[in-house]
This record gives C-alpha cells, sequence and structure tokens, in this order.
C-alpha cells in the first residue's frame, strides 16, 4: 500500500519539460518558452526573453532626441506610430510647445492607422496560432492597403519614423485622405468576413472561451493594459483617460468586457478595429489646414527634471520615463514597454490549461518581442 | 486627491518623508529601510488604493543607485511618485515589493539585470535579458570597449 | 426531451457555422480574379514605388556633374548610428578664399536606418532617397558607397 | 509462344477501340491468357504481380506528386495567391523539382534514436498505402484484388498506419515528436471506430462487403441518394471522420505546426520525411476513393433509376473519368477543411468523437437497418 502512494508521488514529480523557442512557429520571434508538462498540461512556465536585447535605452543615453525616434520604431514595430508619438509629446510637453491642429489630427488618424494594422496582423496571426492558415493571409491581405497609405506618406511601411518633436516629418502625402477613405469603405466589407471564419467559428469559439481567464484583481496586479485589460473590465486606455493629440475631439467607445478570457481578448481586439475606423471617419474629412511641423531649435535641449508621457499603443500603454539633466541627451530613457508587462502573466494565465491553450493565450496577449526586449 | 491633498496623506503617514509636487506627480522620497511599509499602506489604504504600480525604473544618479516607482489608483485615478536611493554601489540593496504588485517581479527582475541593484525577498531574483559574464550595463560606469564606440 | 433537442441544435448550429466559414474560402477559390500577390521579378518593369519610399540615400547630380553638398558635414552629426561620414578638403576658391569642401561622402547602407534625419537636415537639399529597393549585394564591401561621383563638382550658388 | 492476343487488339483497334476505357478487362484479359498460355501459372502470377507493382509505384508517385501540386495550387486561390508558378507551365512541375531536391538532401542521423525503428517508421506507412491502394476498384476492369471482404481489408489496412506514425514519434528522441505521435494513437484509435461504423451503414445497405458488387449495385443510383437521409449523414460522418484519420486539418493534432514545429516527423529529413509527406497525400487519396466509391458509386456513372436515356447520356464518360472526378471533389472538400477551420484541441477531438460522431452513428445505424428492413430506400 505504501509503496503504491510512493510511485504515485514520484509520478507527479516527473516533468515533461519542453523548450518552445527561440525558434518555434507561434511565438512570433526569438521568445523562448520552458514549459514543464504533464501529458498535455501545463504546469510551469518561464519565459526566457533577452534574444534580441539591444540596449536600447542605453543607446538612448548617447544620442539626442530626434534620434531616439528611429529607435522607438523598432522596439513594437507594430505600432511605430505611437511609440514615435510618445517620444514627440514628451519633449514638446516639456519644451511646452503648441502643436497646432493639423499636427495632432494627422498624428491620430496614423496612429489608428497603425493600430488598425497593428489588430490586423494580430488576427492574422492569432488564427494562424490556432491552426487556420488562411486567417493569415487574408489579414496580410488588408493590411497591405494600410501599409501602402504608411509607405506613400511617410515613406516606409513599417520603420516610418514619421513624426519628429514639433510635428511630422513631411505634409501628408495629395492623395492620403483618398486612399484611407477607399480603404475604410473597403475594410468594412472585408470585416464580417474575418467574422465568419473566424469569431463565428464553432472550432474556434471552442478553442478560445473559458481560456485562459483573467480576473479585474490580476489585470490590476499584474499592471497589464491595453485591449488584454480592457477585456477583464480594467478601464485602462489613455485615449479617454488623459487624451492627447486629437483624442480629446473624437468620440470612441473604449471596448470593455469582463470575462477576461481568450475569446474576449479576441474580441477586444476585434471590436476596436471598428471603434478605430471610427475615429478615422470623424477625422480623415476635417484636417485643419497648417503647418505640418513648428520651427524647433536646431538643437533639442529639455530642461533638467523628469519627465513621464503615456500613449496607447495597440498593445497597450507604453510609458516614457525620461530624465534629463539639462544636456542634448537624455540622462535616463525607461521604456515601460506593455508587451514586457504583460509576459509576466502569462504563466498566471496558462498553468493548467493544455499545451494547445498555451499557444492560444500567448497569441491573445498578442506579444511583439522586441519590445519586450528593447 | 490631487496633488496636496497626496501630499497631506503622505505626511499624514511619516512626517519625516520628503515630499515634493513635480510638474506632473507628488514624489514622495522614500529611504530604503521605509520603502516596503509605505508601499504596503499606499496600496491598502481605502483612500489611496494605489493598485497599479505602470512603471518601475531603476536609475543609476552617478554617485546613488536609485528606483523610481509610479505608481496609479484605477479606483480614485490619482498617481504617486516613490523615489529611493541607497548609496551603495557594491552591494545595493532594495527591498522587493513583488509581494503587493505582481508586475514589479518582472521589473525588478530588469533593474537587477541592468543595474545591480538586489531586491531583497524578491520571489525569484534572476538576469533577464543578459548573462553573467556582462556587467551592469545601465550603469554610468559601465565600461565596454568593443560595443560602445565613442569618436 | 429539451436536452436533446439544445443537443442537436447545437450540432445544428456549428455545422452551420462551419458551412458560412467554407463558403467564404470557396468563394475566393473560385475568384482567382482576386488573387492579390504578384509575379515579382518577372513584373519589375511595371513596379513603380511610391516616391517618397525611403530606398537608400543619394546625392542627385546634374548634368554637368554637379552637387549641392558642401561638406558641412550636418548629416553626420545628425546620424543616429554612424552611417555618414564627410570626409572634407579644403580648396582655394576662384578668388583665391579658402573653403571647406566634399572630399568624399561616404554611406554605409548596411548600417542605414532609414530615419530621414539626414535629407531632414541638410541646410542645401543635396541629399535624397532613391526609390531602388534591391539592395542584396555578394559582397558586405560594395554596401559602403560614395555619394558624390568622382570629379564632382559643388553647384553654383549653393553656400 | 502464340500471338493471339495481338490480333484481337488489332481487330478491336479496327473496331471501336476507346471500347478500353469503358472495360480495361478488354485489355487485361488478353494478355493474362497469353501469359497463362506461355509460361507456367506459378511464373504468370509473379509476372503479373511484377507489373501491377509497378504500375502501382509509377501510379503512386504521379498521384502524390499530383496531390501536392493540387494542395498547394488549391490552398494558393483560397488564400489570394498564386501558388507555385514557376517551373513549367503554371509550376506543374515544381513538386517534381521538390522531389528531387529531397532525394538529394542529406538524411541527418539523429543522436540517441532507435536508429532500427527510426529508419523502418517510414516504410511502414508507404507500405499499408500500397496495401490499401490494391483493393480500390479505378475504373469498371481495373481492380487489382476483388476480395470479398474488401472494405473490411482497407479499414484493417488503414488502421495500420498509426504504428508507423507511433513508430516515428517514439524512436526519434523528439519530445515534440512524442507527443505528436501519442496524439496521433488516440487519435487514429478513436475515429478509426468512426469511419467504420458510416461504412457498416453502407454495407447494410449493399448486403455485400465486395467493393466491386457495392459499385455493381449502385448502377440504377448512388447510395448517397439511394439511401437518402442515413447515407448522406453516414456520408457526412465518414468525411469529417477520415480527415481526423489521415491526420488533416483541423484535425491535424499530431503535426499541429504551431504547436509541435512538425510533430512526429520534426527529425526526419530528405527523402524520409518525403515518404511521410507522399504518404499523408496518398492516405487522402485513399479515403476519398472509399468514399467515392461507397456513397458516390465509384466508377459508376450517374444513373437515375430505369431513366435509359439519360443514363446512357452518362454512360458515354468513361468510368475511370467519373472516378477520378468524384474522388478529387472529396480531396477539395477535405483540402477546404484544412484551409478553412482553425485546429481542434485534442480533449475537443475526443469530445467531438464520443460525444457527437459515435451516437450519431450508432442511431444512423438503427435507421438505416430499419430503412433496409421496411424497404424504404430508393
Amino acid at each position: 500500500m505504501e509503496e503504491k502512494v510512493e510511485i504515485i508521488a514520484t509520478d507527479e514529480k516527473q516533468e515533461f519539460i519542453v523548450n518552445m523557442g527561440p525558434q518555434h512557429p507561434s511565438t512570433h520571434g526569438v521568445l523562448r518558452l520552458v514549459v514543464s508538462l504533464q501529458g498535455e498540461t501545463v504546469k510551469n512556465i518561464q519565459p526566457h526573453i533577452g534574444y534580441i536585447h539591444r540596449g536600447i535605452e542605453k543607446m538612448c543615453e548617447s544620442i539626442t532626441y530626434p534620434q531616439i525616434i528611429h529607435l522607438t520604431d523598432r522596439m513594437d514595430y507594430l505600432s511605430a506610430h505611437q511609440n514615435n508619438e510618445s517620444v514627440c509629446l514628451l519633449v514638446e510637453k516639456a519644451l511646452e510647445v503648441d502643436i497646432p491642429d493639423r499636427i495632432k489630427v494627422i498624428r491620430t488618424i496614423m496612429s489608428e492607422l497603425s493600430r488598425l494594422q497593428s489588430h490586423q496582423l494580430f488576427w492574422a496571426t492569432f488564427g494562424m496560432d490556432l491552426g487556420g492558415q488562411t486567417c493569415y493571409f487574408y489579414g496580410l491581405r488588408d493590411r497591405e492597403m494600410i501599409l501602402d497609405i504608411f509607405e506613400e506618406t511617410t515613406g516606409g511601411r513599417m520603420i516610418v519614423s514619421y513624426n519628429c518633436p514639433g510635428g511630422l516629418m513631411y505634409d501628408i502625402h495629395p492623395n492620403f485622405q483618398k486612399r484611407v477613405k477607399d480603404f475604410i469603405k473597403y475594410f468594412r466589407k472585408k470585416l464580417p468576413e474575418y467574422d465568419t471564419i473566424l469569431t463565428g467559428n464553432v472550432i474556434f469559439r471552442e478553442r478560445t472561451s473559458g481560456i485562459g481567464p483573467l480576473t479585474l484583481q490580476d489585470a490590476i496586479s499584474y499592471g497589464i493594459t491595453g485591449p488584454s485589460a480592457r477585456a477583464s473590465g480594467l478601464s485602462c486606455d489613455v485615449r479617454k483617460h488623459e487624451p492627447y493629440s486629437a483624442y480629446d475631439k473624437v468620440k470612441f467607445n473604449e471596448v470593455l468586457f469582463s470575462e477576461g478570457d481568450t475569446y474576449h481578448r479576441y474580441m477586444a481586439r476585434n471590436d476596436e478595429m471598428r471603434q478605430s475606423m471610427n475615429t478615422i471617419e470623424q477625422l480623415i474629412d476635417n484636417i485643419p489646414e497648417g503647418p505640418y511641423a513648428v520651427k524647433m531649435k536646431p538643437v533639442i535641449k529639455l530642461p533638467e527634471g523628469e519627465y513621464f508621457q503615456r500613449v496607447e499603443t495597440a498593445r497597450g500603454e507604453l510609458g516614457l520615463f525620461v530624465i534629463s539633466d539639462g544636456n542634448k541627451n537624455p540622462y535616463r530613457v525607461k521604456f515601460r514597454s506593455p508587451n514586457f508587462v504583460n509576459l509576466g502573466v502569462l504563466n498566471h494565465l496558462a498553468k493548467g490549461f493544455k499545451i494547445a491553450d498555451l499557444i492560444a493565450i500567448a497569441g491573445s496577449l498578442d506579444f511583439v518581442i522586441p519590445d519586450m526586449d528593447r | 486627491m490631487d496633488n496636496k491633498q497626496l501630499e497631506d496623506f503622505i505626511k499624514s503617514i511619516d512626517q519625516d518623508l520628503e515630499v515634493r509636487i513635480g510638474k506632473q506627480f507628488t514624489e514622495v522620497i522614500v529611504p530604503p529601510a521605509k520603502l516596503y511599509s509605505l508601499a504596503r499602506q499606499l496600496r491598502e489604504n481605502e483612500e489611496a488604493q494605489f493598485d497599479f504600480m505602470f512603471n518601475l525604473s531603476g536609475v543609476d544618479y552617478g554617485h546613488d543607485l536609485g528606483v523610481v516607482y509610479h505608481l496609479r489608483s484605477t479606483v480614485h485615478n490619482h498617481s504617486i511618485v516613490l523615489k529611493t536611493r541607497t548609496s551603495d554601489r557594491e552591494n545595493p540593496q532594495i527591498d522587493s515589493l513583488a509581494g503587493i504588485w505582481e508586475t514589479a517581479n518582472l521589473h525588478e527582475r530588469e533593474v537587477y539585470d541592468l543595474l545591480g541593484i538586489r531586491f531583497t525577498n524578491h520571489p525569484d531574483l534572476r538576469r533577464l535579458f543578459l548573462d553573467s559574464s556582462w556587467g551592469f550595463p545601465l550603469r554610468k560606469d559601465y565600461v565596454d570597449d568593443i560595443n560602445i564606440v565613442t569618436k | 426531451m429539451r436536452s436533446i433537442i439544445e443537443y442537436l441544435k447545437e450540432i445544428f448550429n456549428g455545422v452551420l457555422s462551419l458551412l458560412r466559414g467554407m463558403r467564404v474560402t470557396a468563394g475566393y477559390f473560385f475568384r482567382p480574379s482576386e488573387i492579390v500577390t504578384q509575379k515579382y521579378p518577372n513584373n519589375r518593369k511595371d513596379l513603380v514605388m511610391f516616391e517618397r519610399f525611403k530606398g537608400e540615400v543619394v546625392m542627385p547630380h546634374n548634368e554637368s556633374n554637379e552637387h549641392k553638398c558642401t561638406g558641412c558635414g550636418i548629416c553626420e552629426i545628425n546620424c543616429p548610428n554612424g552611417t555618414i561620414e564627410v570626409i572634407s578638403k579644403t580648396i582655394v576658391t576662384e578668388d583665391g578664399k579658402k573653403k571647406r569642401a566634399i572630399d568624399r561622402h561616404i554611406y554605409r547602407l548596411g548600417m542605414c536606418t532609414f530615419c530621414a534625419l539626414c535629407v531632414k537636415t541638410c541646410p542645401s537639399n543635396a541629399l535624397a532617397f532613391s526609390q531602388k529597393f534591391e539592395h542584396a549585394v555578394f559582397d558586405r564591401a560594395s554596401l559602403i558607397k560614395q555619394l558624390n561621383k568622382p570629379g564632382s563638382q559643388l553647384m553654383k550658388g549653393v553656400e | 509462344m502464340r500471338f493471339d492476343f495481338i490480333a484481337s487488339y488489332v481487330s478491336a483497334f479496327t473496331g471501336p477501340w476507346w471500347k478500353f476505357l469503358y472495360d480495361f478487362s478488354l485489355l487485361t484479359t488478353p494478355v493474362h491468357e497469353w501469359l497463362n498460355g506461355s509460361v507456367s501459372p506459378f511464373w504468370t502470377t509473379v509476372i503479373e504481380m511484377v507489373v501491377v507493382g509497378v504500375v502501382f509505384l509509377l501510379f503512386y508517385a504521379v498521384v502524390g506528386l499530383f496531390l501536392v501540386y493540387a494542395e498547394r495550387k488549391v490552398c494558393a486561390f483560397i488564400q489570394n495567391r498564386l501558388g507555385p508558378n514557376r517551373i513549367g507551365p503554371y509550376g506543374i512541375f515544381q513538386t517534381i523539382a521538390d522531389l528531387v531536391k529531397l532525394l538529394f538532401k542529406e538524411i541527418i542521423p539523429i543522436k540517441n534514436a532507435d536508429s532500427l525503428l527510426f529508419n523502418i517508421a517510414p516504410y511502414i506507412v508507404i507500405i499499408v498505402n500500397f496495401m490499401a491502394l490494391a483493393a480500390i476498384p479505378y475504373a469498371n476492369g481495373l481492380h487489382a484484388i476483388d476480395f470479398n471482404i474488401g472494405i473490411f481489408y482497407i479499414l484493417a489496412v488503414s488502421s495500420m498506419s498509426v504504428v508507423g506514425v507511433l513508430l516515428a514519434g517514439w524512436s526519434s528522441n523528439s519530445k515534440y515528436s512524442l507527443i505528436g505521435a501519442m496524439r496521433s494513437g488516440a487519435q487514429i484509435v478513436s475515429y478509426e471506430l468512426s469511419i467504420g461504423l458510416a461504412l457498416i451503414t453502407i454495407v447494410i445497405l449493399s448486403g455485400t462487403m465486395q467493393l466491386s458488387e457495392i459499385v455493381e449495385a449502385q448502377r440504377t443510383g448512388w447510395f448517397i441518394f439511394k439511401g437518402h437521409i442515413p447515407a448522406i449523414i453516414a456520408f457526412i460522418i465518414y468525411v469529417i471522420s477520415s480527415t481526423a484519420e489521415i491526420n488533416r486539418g483541423p484535425f491535424d493534432m499530431a503535426e499541429a505546426e504551431s504547436e509541435l514545429t512538425a510533430g512526429y516527423h520534426t527529425e526526419y529529413s530528405g527523402i524520409k520525411f518525403a515518404f511521410f509527406y507522399l504518404a499523408e497525400y496518398i492516405n487522402m487519396f485513399i479515403v476519398a476513393s472509399i468514399a467515392a466509391t461507397m456513397f458516390l458509386g465509384g466508377w459508376m456513372p450517374f444513373h437515375i433509376g430505369n431513366l435509359e436515356g439519360f443514363n446512357m447520356v452518362m454512360d458515354f464518360i468513361p468510368p475511370f473519368i467519373w472516378y477520378i472526378g468524384k474522388t478529387f471533389f472529396i480531396i477539395w472538400i477535405i483540402m477546404l477543411f484544412k484551409w478553412t477551420f482553425p485546429r481542434l484541441r485534442i480533449d475537443q477531438l475526443l469530445t467531438l468523437e464520443w460525444k457527437y460522431l459515435l451516437p450519431i452513428n450508432l442511431v444512423n445505424i438503427l435507421v438505416m437497418s430499419f430503412l433496409v428492413l421496411k424497404g424504404w430506400h430508393f
């Protein structure tokens, strides 16, 4: 009798350790998850990051503020516009520069477009993580149109570097408004297709609903932001709480759910696509006339002090914390990147679920690895 | 609570704490010894309820090493900044707040990795991005002849 | 009985949702006109990049091999990662004054991050982006380019 | 040696030569008789076996390569892409080029792998495929072996392929492979049941297990129409569970790309990987063939009862074309499944089988038996 008990005890200790990554089809980059399994059930996850740690914070200490912008492009490459904007807003706030409305409106449109393309890519890769390969191509097909808009105006597709302290690098392209309107018209037709293929699909629902639930308390304690937190009911949209650029002039809803499972994290992003389109539609015809950039000093020096700027990227709140000693280089720059913080909750969410659910949960948190490592 | 009320609130907790009202946030300078108890009170006090830590950054002030905590309350929607610093560069030790806010866990690992500040009572203090062959690159006295080229 | 009806309803709705999805994909299967991919190297001739596309930094020269670069080095200062190196020389102008002029403008394409700060800050608009996007080469050394053409001179009227 | 059979060919060609298309026994019987007359019966059997073997080998390669190409093209069109388009017109030689590449690729030996099992696994899968292919009626008279328990034989043989998959996963000393193989084992064992029961529904209707007779019995109408509601339900269940049986999406748990990289064949390279890859497609061909034979009349043209005129018109299309058409229609549906649906989770897969397919199947068999007893079928 005693012997039998002992065997069971040792069996429970026997963990099957699987290394997921750094090269794995569904970690979306070089994230490495050391997963302890018991059968198919996940017992523990240890994320190992740092495979593309580039030391952006250290690099920022030796370059000037306009030069920081091109590094922020490379953190969360799907929210490049918002990342750029955080630096510009911080510098403008510190120097108390008054920004004309035209710049604000264009920045808002660009941010929303960039959120839209990020969520499209989320939809695409989430579908692929769950095994629906076709979603990936439909998502990319539609995202390509936004990238074309970006390319026409900014010259870059993902790495846009469009904002600069005091305004924008160039004025919008003459075709910009027409193209955006065409895109919205096109995408409003295609979005129901997304729902038919994935959202309504019975397999998809079974795979996602009830998987990896995140309670409101946990979301707050783990510091989760963005659509992942809003699916749990945490109202954390910086665009609502601390409106920057032209967000105080537009009407949009903060998408909130209370369930917090994988399905609702997905739905939060899905609904945000609609909200983004509404926001763009409100602004695209009302871009005020004016200069596209304010004349700034050739060498930008922030007054001594500490500055903090939050922006809402597609994945959550990006905080930019800068300590300036009055030089043209910042003394210390800290990026509070949403992905890095969201990674912390992965173990908590996926424990006790199957290995296939781990993929779904990690997919629904929508990681961008370069943003974690910085 | 606005910045002024927050200042009074902090003073009511501990008279000796230095409170500054900055451009954006009320800043509290805390000695490392008092950090944990103050954080605990800020988290649990009904009036304050700073339940959301939205940033934690380690700073090398040249002589001192410090940590800056940005806290917010999702209930009352006010923010506060805690600052702590230690002058021990050889073995800097600061209490871990991972037991109060779960998100501090990863943040503190990052600070340990890049600045070498040891967080006592941290559940899992390992290096995060780099391996042990590196020094602490975010310190101002970090030297790397190969990778950091200055002209 | 009710549970059996629920059971059948569940199956019916599930199958229906699957069929709806299949209708979308099968629809695309029968509409090859909506294909978006291109046969890339075959359509090189009609590929037109957007005019603002940041392909690589170039220094436009006019017909008489003149450029606008004065060799001031602002692009080098503004470049965040040392992509640009301006090697200047001192020349004597016609009226006998000593003047700084460009000797070689080195551009390392392999390091460039296309932040556009050099093009943006150049006081004499000497730099521009070309729309070339096929950058692959077999030798890393050929990614280091000299932007001013040999024997070129400063355009008249540019200070 | 007598060369009489040549005379019969000549007479056939001077007459309506296209008769071969409608009855392949016109082509094979003279050869068989000539061989019987020339050499001893033992050698006749040996020679025929070799010839049939070579034909199947060629058939295997051609069908496998074509299906790989077809899948790439189908999925490309579904996904708004062009698909392979470089080698040959519309890229039809793409898979041949891929095969040549795989033939020349190095076979990487795996450290600590059980080399005997590791090497043997792909061959088991291939052999199982050949055994199943032999019993399928391709056209009138084009049938390698006509067992009286043909459908039973195919079921028995095709379930062997799981052995190859399990061996591959176990022997390659990789955790991903092991998980993939274990999933595959659980999956095939459960779905074997559904396939069997769905086919038994039709066997009840036809009253025989011999494939040639099953096809012949559909001369007056395909079973899916003859058996109406229960036959249609059985057909749907068969298509779903056969998709699961051959480890294809949405049931591709065994190779689940986004979870297990490539599942049981993660560690295979070169031609051994190609074997697994081809076997997957031939498996698809086999299950589609069985579906076509059992539900859609095999090579039998589309007939409506005693409508002579209509049946005559349909008979003009050669049986082989009918067979290929039906098989590829089902293959297309299976491909459409894969490229539309997300993957199920392993426990959902088993839930689907045991909670939904199995009860429906059992009720369906009851209904079908009742139907046959009462004679309420067409």
